[in-house]
C-alpha cells in the first residue's frame, strides 16, 4: 500500500500538477482565442531553456528565475501572436490550427538550432527523499514543484475570480461577439491570454526539468496528456483543466500499479496511451468534459 | 437636436445589401420602436449603429458627431448600449459579474450604478453569485439589460427584448422598459409584439424590405389602418407566428 | 552523363515518394477539403496500411506473424480495406465532434495505433520493424526497377485523381459541398448529414492505408518510426495546404512540390561546412514551418484555389 | 513576399557557389545519420567522428591522386522513409562512392534493402546494431563496424555474471535497438542460470518512470539491467530509480554510456554501482589513444557511443578506395574486406600517410580501429571487442577490455 502512494500516487500528483499548469494554458486559448494550439508544447520548451540559460548565466536557482522566465516568455509569445496568429483572428478554426502547428516546427527548431540537441539538466546529482513515518518517502523537489504549482492555480484562480482583466477573460471565453459589444478591449484580452498561458507554460516546462531534464522535445511530448487534461477537464475552463491535469496524471502512473495479481494492470509501453484514451472517452460521452455545469 | 441619427443609409453584410435608404431619429427621453415584417431588416438597422455591417453609403450621428462604421468596442464608449436578442449575457460568469462587465470601459467607481439596477431589478439581488445561465428567461433578460444600463447610456438599443418570453414576463419587460425611459434614458427598440411595443412608444417606424415605410407616433400607428392589417390584425397574424419564428432559427438573418 | 543519370533516379524518386504522400494528401483533401472532417491522424492510417499491407506480402518470417506472400495487388486492398474498417470505427466515435477536438481525437488515436504496432512484438516485430517487404518490379535491372515503381505510383495516383474528379462533381459531391459549407442548411434540405461524413471518412482512411502500403513496399521495410506525426501527419497537411484544399489537382502537386522542397534542400545545406550542416538540418525544419505560415497568411487558397461547384438551390 | 522570394533565390545561389567551388577533384562519400528525430543528441559526435576522419586523410595526401575526401550528409531521421530519401539523394545526386552510416537500425534496413543493395553502393554503418542486418540478402554491400546486439547482449551477460548477479531486474526502451539487445541479454542471462525476476518494455520519452520501476524493483533483484539511450528514457529511469530507492546497482550497454550521465546523476552515486559495456577498444590500445588525443582536440569527447566508430569507419571507406585505386563502387566494395583484416601492414587512426605509401607499394593494408581490429565476418559483421566502464576518481569513464 505505501509503494502505491510513494511510487504511484505521488509521482502522479506531481506530474498531474505539470500537465495541469500546461492545460491551462492550452485551455485558455481554446475558449478565448478558439483553437487548439499545438506549439503549446514548443512553447513550454521555450521556458525551459530560457531558465537553464539564466542559471548558467546567473547559477540561481531555476524556481527564483522563475518570474524572470515568465516575463520574458511572454514577451515571446505576444510577439508570436502578433506575427502568427493575429492574421487569422476571422479565419476558420482548421486554419489556425494548421498555422499553430507551423508555429510549433519553428519554434522547435530554433530551440534546437540554438541549444543543441544535447541533453541538459539543471541541477546535476539526485536528491533522495525525505522520509515521513518511516514508509511516505517525498523528495523535496517534489514538494517543491506541487506546492509552488497549488500556489500558480490559486494565483490564476484569483487573476479569473477577481481581476477585472480576468473576468474579462472568462467573458471574452463565454462569447467573444457579446464580449466586443459590453466593449471589452478584446485585443487586451487576447494579450493577457497569452501573458497568462505563457506564465503557466514557462511554470510547466520549468517544473519538469527540474524533475527531470531539459530537451528539445520535452514539451512535445507532454502536449498530448496536456491537451487530454483540458479536455478532460472542459475546454475553456481553467479550474477543470486543473482537476483533468491531475486526474490524467495521477491515472497515467495509476495504470501500471498492480492491481490484479503481481504484473502491472497494463504494459509500461501502452502508459503513454492512457491519457489519450480518456481523452476520447471524455470526447465521445461527456463532450463538455467532466465537470459540466456549474465551474465555480 | 436628436441623440441618435440615421440618415439615408445603405449596407448589409459582405456585399449583400440588406438596407436600402434607411433613416430614423431618436430624441432625448424618447422611446422608439421599430417594427416591420421578418427581413425587413430591422436588427439589421439597429447593428448599423455599432459598427457590425458594412455600410456602403448614408451617416450616423451620435449627438451630431458621425460614427458610421465605427467599431463595436468605440461605440460602447461613446455611450451608446446594445442588448442583442440572443447570447446578450455571459452565462458562466456570475450575475455579479455580468453587471461588473457592463461597467467595463468605466474607470470610476461604480458601486452606486449597481446599486441602482439591483433597485430596477429586485429578483437579480439573490441571485448575484450564481452564474446567470442558470436564471429563467425573463431574469436573463434583466442581467442582459442591467449589464447595458451599467454605463448609464446617451442611448439603449433593444433587440426584441421580449422575444421568447412568457406573457408574464413580457409585460414586466415592458414595464422595466418604460421605467428605464422614465428614468431618462432614450430607447431604440425592435419589436415583434407590435401592439404591446406602440402602447409604450413615443414615435415608431415601420420597415418593409429595407426600406422606411411609415412613421408616426405610437398612438397614431396603433390607430393606422393599415398597420393593424399588418401586425396587429385577429387570426391571420397569429396563424403567421410560428412560420416566422421557424424563419427566425436560421443563423444570422 | 553520370550525374545526369543520376539525376534522372533522384527525379524518379521523388516523383515515387511525391506520388505516395500525394495518395495521403489525396485522402486528406476528401476528409477536411471536400468535407471539413479535420483529421489529424494520418499517420495512424498510413501505419495501419503499411503493416497490413508488409505482412501479408512478405514471405513467412519468425520476426512477425505470417507472412502470408499474397501477391502486391491483394495485400494493398486489403491494407485499403483494413484502414476503411478502423476509419469508419473512428467516424462512428467521432463524428459529432467540433472541428479542432476532432484532430485532437483523431491525433490521440493514430498515437495509440503507433503504441499497438510497437508493443505487440509477436505480431509486428516490435520496433524492429518488417524487413524484405516485396517491391513492385524489383527484379528488373536498374533503372527500369525505378521507372516502373514510379509508373506504378503515378498510375495509382492518376486512377484516384480521375475517381476524386468524378465524385467531386457528382450529386455526392455537391452535397459534401454543401455540407462544408452550410451544415443545418443541408440538414434541413432532408440530407443525412452524418452518414455522408463518414462515408467521406472512410473513404479519406482508405486512401491513407493505400499510401501506407505503397510507402511500406517502396522502403521494403517499415517500422513504427516511419508513422512519425512530423512527416506522416504534419507534412501531408502543409501539402495539401499549399496546393489549395478543396482542389484534387492542389494536393497532387502540393504533394509532388513540398516533397521535393522537403528532400531537395537537404542537398543545399549538407554543403555547409561541418556543425552549420547539422544544424541546418533544423533549419530545414524551420523553413516548412514558416513557408506553412506565408501561404495561409498570403495564399489562403493554396497554389490552385478551390474550384466552387454551383450547390445548386438546395444549399 | 517578392522581398523573401529574392532572399531565397539569392541564398540558394550562393549554396550554388559554394557547391561548385568545391567540386574540383573531389571524392564523395555519404554520410547518412539521424540528425534530427530520436538520437539527435547521439549523433552529433558520430558524425564529428567521420569529420575527423575525413579531415585527417585531406591534410596527409588525399585520396588517389590528392583528391579531397568530402563527407556528404544526409539526414536518416532514424525513420525508414528519410533513411531512403537520404540514400537516394546521396547515391543519385551526389554521386557517392560509398555510404558510412545510417544510424539507427530502422533507417539502414530502409536505405539498404530499397536503395544501395539495387544500386550497388556499398554501405558501412557505424552504429546500427539490430541482429536482422546480419542476414541480409546483400551481395557483401552492407557492412558494419557496430557489433550486432547479438554480441553486446550476451557480453553484458556475462559480465552481470561474471561479478557476481545472479537475480537482475531489467527494462529496454522500445526502440529497435535497445529491444534488440534486451532480447539476447535476457536469453543469455537465463542460460548462464541467472534469473530475470521481472522484464518490462517501457515507452522512451515519459517525464517519469516511477511506476514501472516500482514494479520492477518488487522480486527483490540484485540489480537493474537498463537498455535505453541516455537522453531518451535512461537517465530518467536511474534518476527515478536512485530517487525512490529502488536500485542502486545498474548494468546497461552503450547507448547509456556518455558523460552527460555522471554529469547528471552525480560521480558519487554512480561510482561502485555501475557497469556499462561498451563496444570499444582498450582505452591503452595505441589505436584507441591516437583516436582519442585528435577527438578530443575537436571539442568532442572520444568516449561518446558510437563516435569512434564514426571514425573508424569512414577511415576504412577511404582505405578502400585508395585500395580499388579508383572510385568504382564495385571495386571499392571488394577492396573493403581487405583493407579491415589481415594480413598486411597495421594501419591505425591517423596514420593516413603510412597507409598511402604502403598501398603505393603494393602491400595490403590492415587497419586495426579505435573501436578494435574490425575484422569482416562473412556477413560483413564485427565481432567487436567490449570494454566495461566505471566512474573512475575523476568523475570520468574509465573502461577496461573486457577479455
Amino acid at each position: 500500500m505505501i509503494d502505491f502512494i510513494n511510487f504511484h500516487l505521488i509521482p502522479g500528483l506531481v506530474l498531474g500538477s505539470i500537465y495541469a499548469l500546461g492545460a491551462i494554458g492550452v485551455t485558455l486559448t481554446f475558449g478565448i482565442l478558439r483553437f487548439a494550439n499545438f506549439a503549446h508544447g514548443e512553447i513550454m520548451t521555450l521556458g525551459a531553456y530560457l531558465t537553464l540559460t539564466m542559471m548558467w548565466l546567473t547559477g540561481w536557482h531555476p524556481l527564483i528565475l522563475l518570474p524572470v522566465t515568465m516575463v520574458i516568455l511572454s514577451l515571446i509569445v505576444i510577439g508570436m501572436d502578433q506575427a502568427f496568429f493575429k492574421p487569422f483572428r476571422n479565419s476558420p478554426a482548421v486554419t489556425v490550427v494548421i498555422a499553430s502547428f507551423g508555429l510549433m516546427l519553428m519554434i522547435r527548431s530554433v530551440t534546437q538550432f540554438s541549444w543543441g540537441a544535447q541533453l541538459q539538466a539543471f541541477v546535476p546529482g539526485i536528491q533522495r527523499p525525505n522520509v515521513f513515518f518511516d514508509a511516505l518517502r517525498i523528495s523535496p523537489k517534489h514538494i517543491l514543484i506541487v506546492i509552488s504549482a497549488m500556489v500558480l492555480m490559486l494565483v490564476v484562480h484569483w487573476v479569473l475570480a477577481h481581476t477585472r482583466i480576468g473576468k474579462a477573460m472568462r467573458a471574452m471565453s463565454d462569447s467573444p461577439e457579446l464580449a466586443r459589444l459590453t466593449g471589452i478591449n478584446t485585443e487586451l484580452v487576447i494579450k493577457a491570454t497569452w501573458i497568462l498561458g505563457a506564465c503557466m507554460a514557462a511554470a510547466a516546462g520549468v517544473f519538469l526539468a527540474y524533475d527531470s531534464h531539459v530537451s528539445t522535445m520535452m514539451g512535445f511530448q507532454i502536449l498530448l496528456p496536456t491537451f487530454a487534461a483540458a479536455i478532460v477537464g472542459g475546454i475553456g475552463r481553467p479550474y477543470g483543466a486543473m482537476a483533468g491535469g491531475l486526474l490524467i496524471g495521477v491515472t497515467e502512473e495509476l495504470s501500471s500499479y498492480a492491481w490484479l495479481g503481481d504484473g502491472p494492470l497494463l504494459e509500461p509501453g501502452y502508459k503513454a496511451g492512457v491519457s489519450f484514451a480518456i481523452m476520447i472517452g471524455v470526447l465521445i460521452w461527456r463532450p463538455s468534459g467532466l465537470f459540466r455545469g456549474r465551474v465555480f | 437636436m436628436a441623440i441618435l441619427e440615421l440618415e439615408n443609409i445603405h449596407g448589409g453584410y459582405g456585399q449583400t445589401e440588406i438596407l436600402h435608404d434607411i433613416s430614423m431619429r431618436v430624441e432625448p427621453g424618447e422611446i422608439v420602436v421599430i417594427i416591420g415584417p421578418n427581413g425587413a431588416g430591422k436588427s439589421t438597422a439597429m447593428k448599423s449603429v455599432f459598427g457590425l455591417l458594412n455600410l456602403t453609403s448614408g451617416r450616423i450621428l451620435l449627438d451630431d458627431v458621425d460614427i458610421t462604421n465605427t467599431p463595436p468596442e468605440k461605440v460602447v464608449r461613446q455611450g451608446v448600449c446594445y442588448v442583442p436578442q440572443t447570447g446578450n449575457i455571459f452565462p458562466n460568469l456570475s450575475v455579479h459579474e455580468n453587471l461588473e462587465m457592463g461597467a467595463y470601459v468605466r474607470q470610476d467607481d461604480f458601486s452606486g450604478r449597481l446599486d441602482e439596477i439591483y433597485e430596477l431589478f429586485p429578483p437579480l439581488v439573490e441571485k448575484r453569485n450564481l452564474p446567470a445561465g442558470t436564471l429563467s428567461g425573463g431574469q436573463r433578460q434583466m442581467v442582459a439589460m442591467g449589464k447595458a444600463l451599467m454605463l448609464d447610456p446617451k442611448i439603449l438599443l433593444l433587440d426584441e427584448p421580449s422575444a421568447g418570453l412568457s406573457p408574464k414576463y413580457r409585460g414586466e419587460i415592458f414595464k422595466v422598459v418604460r421605467d428605464i425611459n422614465e428614468a431618462g434614458t432614450p430607447i431604440l427598440m425592435v419589436e415583434q409584439n407590435a401592439k404591446q411595443a406602440l402602447g409604450i412608444a413615443d414615435r415608431a417606424y415601420i420597415l418593409v424590405d429595407g426600406k422606411n415605410r411609415l412613421d408616426d407616433t405610437g398612438k397614431n400607428l396603433l390607430a393606422n389602418k393599415e398597420v393593424a392589417e399588418m401586425f396587429l390584425g385577429g387570426g391571420k397574424t397569429e396563424v403567421k407566428k410560428p412560420a416566422v419564428r421557424k424563419a427566425r432559427g436560421t443563423p444570422k438573418t | 552523363m553520370d550525374q545526369l543519370y543520376g539525376y534522372s533516379l533522384y527525379g524518379l524518386s521523388l516523383l515515387t515518394f511525391g506520388g505516395i504522400y500525394a495518395m495521403l494528401a489525396l485522402g486528406l483533401n476528401i476528409q477536411l477539403g471536400f468535407t471539413g472532417l479535420f483529421n489529424a491522424g494520418i499517420a495512424g492510417f498510413f501505419v495501419v496500411g503499411a503493416y497490413v499491407s508488409a505482412i501479408l506480402s512478405t514471405a513467412p518470417s519468425e520476426r512477425h506473424i505470417g507472412g502470408f506472400d499474397w501477391p502486391i495487388p491483394f495485400s494493398l486492398v486489403a491494407a485499403m480495406v483494413v484502414s476503411a474498417l478502423i476509419g469508419w470505427a473512428v467516424a462512428r466515435i467521432c463524428m459529432r465532434l467540433r472541428a479542432d477536438y476532432l484532430a485532437i481525437a483523431t491525433l490521440g488515436i493514430a498515437e495509440i495505433l503507433r503504441l499497438i504496432f510497437k508493443n505487440e512484438t509477436d505480431l509486428t516485430n516490435g520496433a524492429r520493424g518488417v524487413s524484405y517487404i516485396p517491391k513492385p518490379y524489383e527484379s528488373l535491372a536498374q533503372p527500369w526497377n525505378h521507372v516502373m515503381m514510379t509508373v506504378v505510383v503515378l498510375a495509382i495516383v492518376a486512377v484516384l485523381y480521375f475517381m476524386l474528379e468524378r465524385a467531386r462533381k457528382s450529386p455526392w459531391g455537391r452535397v459534401m459541398a454543401a455540407i462544408r459549407e452550410n451544415e443545418d442548411s443541408a440538414r434541413a434540405a432532408g440530407k443525412n448529414v452524418d452518414r455522408l461524413r463518414v462515408q467521406a471518412f472512410v473513404v479519406g482512411s482508405a486512401m491513407m492505408g493505400l499510401g501506407g502500403g505503397m510507402m511500406a513496399h517502396h522502403l521494403k521495410f517499415i517500422d513504427p518510426n516511419a508513422a512519425d506525426p512530423t512527416t506522416a501527419t504534419f507534412l501531408v497537411f502543409v501539402m495539401l495546404i499549399v496546393g489549395g484544399s478543396g482542389n484534387n489537382k492542389g494536393a497532387i502537386v502540393g504533394a509532388l512540390l513540398m516533397w521535393t522542397i522537403w528532400s531537395a534542400t537537404e542537398i543545399f545545406t549538407s554543403m555547409l561546412p561541418g556543425d552549420l550542416a547539422i544544424r541546418s538540418a533544423y533549419i530545414r525544419v524551420f523553413l516548412i514551418g514558416l513557408m506553412l505560415q506565408i501561404m495561409l497568411q498570403k495564399f489562403p487558397q493554396g497554389l490552385f484555389p478551390e474550384k466552387r461547384l454551383e450547390t445548386g438551390s438546395s444549399g | 513576399m517578392m522581398k523573401t522570394f529574392k532572399q531565397l533565390a539569392l541564398a540558394s545561389t550562393m549554396l550554388a557557389f559554394v557547391g561548385t567551388a568545391a567540386i574540383a577533384d573531389e571524392i564523395k562519400v555519404g554520410s547518412v545519420a539521424g540528425v534530427t528525430g530520436p538520437i539527435a543528441e547521439l549523433v552529433v559526435p558520430i558524425v564529428a567522428g567521420r569529420q575527423m576522419a575525413a579531415d585527417q586523410i585531406n591534410a596527409a595526401g588525399g585520396l588517389l591522386n590528392g583528391d579531397t575526401m568530402t563527407m556528404v550528409l544526409a539526414d536518416s531521421q532514424c525513420d525508414p522513409k528519410a533513411g531512403v530519401d537520404a540514400g537516394t539523394k546521396v547515391v543519385n545526386v551526389e554521386q557517392v562512392v560509398a555510404i558510412v552510416g545510417a544510424s539507427c537500425s530502422g533507417a539502414t534496413n530502409g536505405m539498404v534493402q530499397s536503395v544501395t543493395i539495387p544500386a550497388g553502393v556499398v554501405a558501412l554503418s557505424d552504429s546500427a546494431t539490430a541482429p536482422s542486418i546480419t542476414d541480409l540478402d546483400d551481395n557483401d554491400l552492407v557492412f558494419r563496424v557496430a557489433a550486432s546486439d547479438a554480441y553486446q547482449g550476451a557480453a553484458i551477460a556475462q559480465l552481470a555474471w561474471d561479478q557476481g548477479y545472479r537475480t537482475l531486474a531489467m527494462t529496454y526502451a522500445n526502440d529497435d535497438y535497445n529491444a534488440g539487445l534486451a532480447g539476447v541479454f535476457e536469453a543469455a542471462f537465463k542460460g548462464l542460470g541467472g534469473t530475470i525476476t521481472s522484464n518490462q518494455m517501457h515507452e522512451p520519452n515519459k517525464a517519469s518512470y516511477r511506476s514501472e520501476l516500482s514494479t520492477l524493483s518488487g522480486n527483490g533483484a540484485e540489480g537493474l539491467a537498463i537498455f535505453a539511450y541516455y537522453g531518451g528514457s535512461g537517465i530518467a529511469i536511474m534518476r527515478n530509480a536512485l530517487e525512490a530507492g529502488l536500485f542502486e546497482k545498474f548494468l546497461a550497454a552503450d547507448g547509456m554510456f556518455d558523460q552527460s550521465v555522471i554529469d547528471q546523476i552525480g560521480a558519487d552515486v554512480l561510482r561502485d554501482n555501475i557497469m556499462i559495456t561498451q563496444a570499444a577498444s582498450d582505452y591503452d590500445d595505441p589505436s584507441y589513444v591516437a583516436f582519442a588525443g585528435a577527438f578530443e582536440a575537436t571539442g568532442h569527447s572520444p568516449q561518446a557511443p558510437y563516435a569512434a566508430h564514426g571514425y573508424d569507419a569512414a577511415f576504412l571507406i577511404a582505405l578502400a578506395i585508395e585500395k580499388a585505386g579508383s572510385t568504382d563502387r564495385a571495386a571499392i566494395s571488394a577492396a573493403l574486406r581487405e583493407v579491415a583484416g589481415p594480413p598486411g601492414v597495421v594501419i591505425r587512426p591517423g596514420e593516413w600517410a603510412k597507409a598511402k605509401a604502403a598501398i603505393a607499394a603494393g602491400q595490403d593494408v590492415n587497419y586495426e580501429g579505435a573501436v578494435g581490429n574490425n575484422d569482416f565476418d562473412g556477413n560483413g559483421d564485427v565481432t567487436g571487442l567490449f570494454s566495461v566502464n566505471v566512474v573512475g576518481a575523476d568523475g570520468k569513464w574509465t573502461g577496461n577490455l573486457i577479455r
